[in-house]
């Protein structure tokens, strides 16, 4: 059902492919952004499967629980050992329940410190996965410090010692996925999007309805070109033609690839460089009249 | 225009109201009494709002505060536009409304003759949202403070990220947090104090990230909204849900200061920087 | 009620004092026990009081709750300005319920912890006071890590670059009172005790019943002057003559200047000596065979 | 005597037992089966006790492992005597039954041609429990990883403190700890293998330390006794409550493995030490 649906709109978004934004021939950020919650979307565990070698799920945050929105562990790329961490969204209803939608708690984001700081030890770069639609908006999170806990993770990732590489697989939702998205190269896939806000919520807010999500997408600059060009990510991973989900093989080739390629020129940098690069990245983001 | 003459020119709208209408307990308080009060309820100790120059005028000693970075302002990078028009015309509107030209101003100044780098956010700018220039002024501020070992206190204010930037505000998240890395990486105190009301980004961000967390009586502070979460669970929420008195319980507040108290609880707690 | 039972025990220990232990005319183990268990006996909140100025409490863990068997923050004694931290159990039932008798959760040990690393940013010598029956038992205190929040105080202590001195008030319980009393210096009132297991958790181990809590009480060697001959703790401040609570002035005093002096021993070293004698000290403890 | 010469008498006193009975689903196994299978059982996977030398075997490349600090083993400093009789008695005791004379083994070895320091507690030896002695090992064991730069991986199974040593068996939670620190300040990693059963001052010093936690299914991993909490709650605890399975759920392990698995899975762990 679900499925029928999803594959209902990216006829549509081919369809529409030449109407709605004939001069760059591309889809419009609406369609964007269905494509990025395709239900048949790849998501983390088939990256895994793809792309990695060799996982090692390691678990918990040592102090409240294990957190099964966000997966990490060992992994390898090739022969490039890493630390793999990811927000993993489930791939049917049951998992979907299991993985609450990719939407982490604050234990998740802990735990993803942790392995953070477990890959700094073991001296193994980190490549974060991101594929949420924002942390979870819970009681309980909110009791235990969801803010706290992404505020400490986008901190202490501007101090972490080794390389890190982020990459937007699907959405890259608000504060749930910076949580684990400070890195020296954010990559997006093509029909990926990364937003401060989900376009219902801001449609709902500054239009006084959700129906005008697709204005808020378009304005919100949220497709992996608009950022792009605003300087927030480093580089595009192109997806088969139709989206990620009609060619799993293609893709992953392409993710396997580009990780790489940016997993040997990171590895150049004494951890001073790295740090000082970090810095002056995130020093640059935004604009603003002087 | 110096800062103190820019605090008592702010005053001058507030004088106009004779009486005040306190939000929470709904009593009518004489607006002379109010404003002599700190904006603060006489009958409930409600905490309203303040200004970014009246926050100053509060804390600092007389003329130490300086003023940095202040010509930074927002521009619609983005073009964008909603149903109540171009975020180009709200800047102008909020600038011209607030007489300030970002939701924080940042600087340095003195308090109880302890020197300190700070940022102090403004509600009346945009909802004191974290915009770019926001986020570019906050980091500014840290780096002055990194480069001169003074401490680091941030006051917040604010409803979150700033839509009309999208996914640039949402990066002065990491923007501001990768300047209060470094202090910590050098031993340099960053002092929070979250001011009602502290939500979203901004909480998700730098202002929880003090090595003290401090808050005035009834701030509301949180990350996603009251109304998120009902619809998400599906009941409705404490009273007191994401006050400071809350947080405090929780462990995130390391105090509750009354704003008449600010003054000398920060000066005290600055004596004990020991470097 | 309990005031009354305390104050016989202390008026029968004076008069056991020369039977009981004739050679030494010290009190016994088991007399010493009840005498840091008095109900009158001066804690945390005393010696804030009179013996510490200006002290400014910070409250939580960050990422759970603030548990109010542990208190911390900064204090004043004479000049000097210290990060204080320590078990409280209240004086009266209210406050014993309210501060769970002094029995810490993991939120407390990570507090503790929090305030230790916030000691080493302010760079404030550390004085941890010690006084509980041990770490809380209970089930929600199990599942959110009581284990791991004393090992993780423990280990991290060792590392934390200021100087450390714990003063034992009145029980060292355990696990409980190591969790933040890893230090440069272990000070014990006369009259306090220390011990690996409660006397009468051990006779019901070791002797099948607790009322041989006597027994187990001498033999666990739990004395401050056992302690001492034993290398464990470096020095024992003297109480009044009759305990502690019997002149909470004359008690203060001698804290006051004991700490005092401790804490200007200790700030010769630089950092690395600091660690270096911090590491030898905890290598030297214990005694075997070779 | 070599370390295989070691396991392999040990093993005798087990092969004079034709029939085990699985303490769990207690099915009655043929005892050459159950050693075959580890000490596990091959009716409902009950991971049962193994000795410290038959872990060596299991886990180490053949002849790899060199014992270190062997002749270290307990004095009875306090001169503790119980109902029972006296402490210097048990050691005795303890040393003739196990063949040990610690509750832990230490060296270096290899697995799967990772070298690596560690150190093996043996449950048979006064309960696995934390003595003056055992501290000595495994912070020299850590001592030894921290100067070669070799990863340590500790083994525990144990009771807790030893009561019998007072206060200086709970200061071993200390000193083995500080052992841990140091490694932490080199970033050498430190794995702990947490054995059923592991409890009381053990799991709250160095067993719940590692940079990974790792443990075998079932095992009993708590600080607190079941029947203390159960006395203090008055409630009974869930069925589950301290298991390895538990306490994965509750965030502080990081895989449960196998027995049969341990030496490959450990293996593959190593090979991502990358320094
Ligand atoms: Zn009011
Ligand atoms: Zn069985």
């Amino acid at each position: 059902m679900v499925v029928a649906t999803g594959v209902k709109v990216i006829e549509k978004a081919k369809k529409q492919k030449l109407s709605h934004n004939s001069k760059t021939s591309k889809v419009s950020a609406w369609e964007t952004v269905k494509i990025s919650r395709h239900p048949q979307r790849p998501i983390l565990q088939d990256y895994i499967q793809k792309v990695f070698t060799n996982f090692v799920e390691l678990h918990g945050d040592r102090a409240f629980g294990d957190d099964t929105a966000i997966i990490g562990g060992f992994a390898q790329i090739g022969n490039q050992k890493v630390m793999l961490i990811g927000h993993n969204k489930g791939k049917n209803t049951t998992e979907h329940i299991e993985r609450n939608f990719g939407m982490a708690k604050p234990e998740g984001y802990r735990k993803a410190l942790r392995l953070m700081k477990l890959a700094q030890r073991f001296n193994l770069p980190i490549v974060t996965i991101i594929d949420t639609p924002g942390a979870f908006p819970g009681l309980e999170a909110e009791e235990r410090g969801q803010a706290e806990s992404i505020a400490r993770n986008i901190t202490e990732m501007a101090n972490i010692e080794v390389p890190i590489i982020s990459l937007v697989i699907g959405e890259g939702g608000s504060g749930g996925a910076l949580g684990i998205g400070v890195g020296d190269r954010i990559l997006m896939l093509s029909n990926a999007i990364y937003s401060v806000i989900s376009p219902e919520g801001c449609a709902s807010i500054l239009w006084r309805d959700a129906k005008y999500a697709p204005d808020a997408a378009e304005a919100l600059k949220i497709t992996a070109q608009a950022l792009l060009e605003n300087n927030i990510i480093d580089e595009i991973i192109k997806e088969p033609a139709g989206g990620a989900h009609t060619d799993y093989e293609q893709m992953a080739s392409e993710v396997n690839k580009v990780l790489l390629r940016n997993l040997k020129s990171l590895s150049n940098y004494s951890v001073a460089e790295l740090l000082d690069m970090r810095f002056e990245k995130y020093s640059a983001m935004g604009k603003f009249a002087e | 225009m110096s800062w103190y003459t820019k605090a008592i020119e702010e005053k001058k709208p507030h004088r106009k109201t004779l009486w005040v209408h306190c939000k929470k307990c709904k009593s009518h308080i004489w607006g002379e009494e109010w404003e002599k009060n700190l904006n603060v309820c006489p009958n409930c100790n409600y905490h309203d709002t303040i200004t970014s120059w009246q926050r100053i005028e509060l804390l600092f000693d007389k003329g130490s505060f300086h003023e940095l970075f202040e010509n930074i302002s927002p521009v619609d990078s983005l073009n964008f536009t909603d149903l109540k028009g171009s975020y180009k015309d709200k800047i102008q509107a909020n600038k011209k409304k607030s007489g300030i030209s970002e939701s924080v101003i940042t600087g340095h100044g003195k308090i109880k003759g302890f020197n300190v780098a700070t940022a102090i956010m403004d509600f009346r700018f945009l909802g004191g949202s974290l915009g770019s220039g926001t986020g570019e002024k906050i980091l500014q501020a840290a780096n002055f403070a990194y480069d001169y070992g003074l401490p680091y206190i941030v006051f917040s204010a604010s409803g979150g990220a700033r839509m009309q930037e999208g996914v640039l505000s949402l990066m002065q998240m990491a923007k501001t947090c990768a300047g209060v890395a470094r202090l910590n990486k050098k031993n340099i105190p960053f002092i929070s104090v979250l001011l009602n009301p502290t939500t979203g980004g901004v909480t998700a961000s730098y202002a929880m990230m003090g090595d003290l967390n401090i808050s005035e009586p009834g701030a509301v502070i949180g990350f996603a909204g009251r109304r998120v979460i009902e619809q998400t669970i599906g009941e409705k929420l404490p009273d007191d849900f994401q006050t400071a008195e809350y947080l405090l319980e929780h462990g995130f507040i390391d105090s509750i200061v009354q704003r008449k108290d600010m003054r000398d609880y920060l000066a005290n707690v600055l004596s004990y920087y020991n470097r």
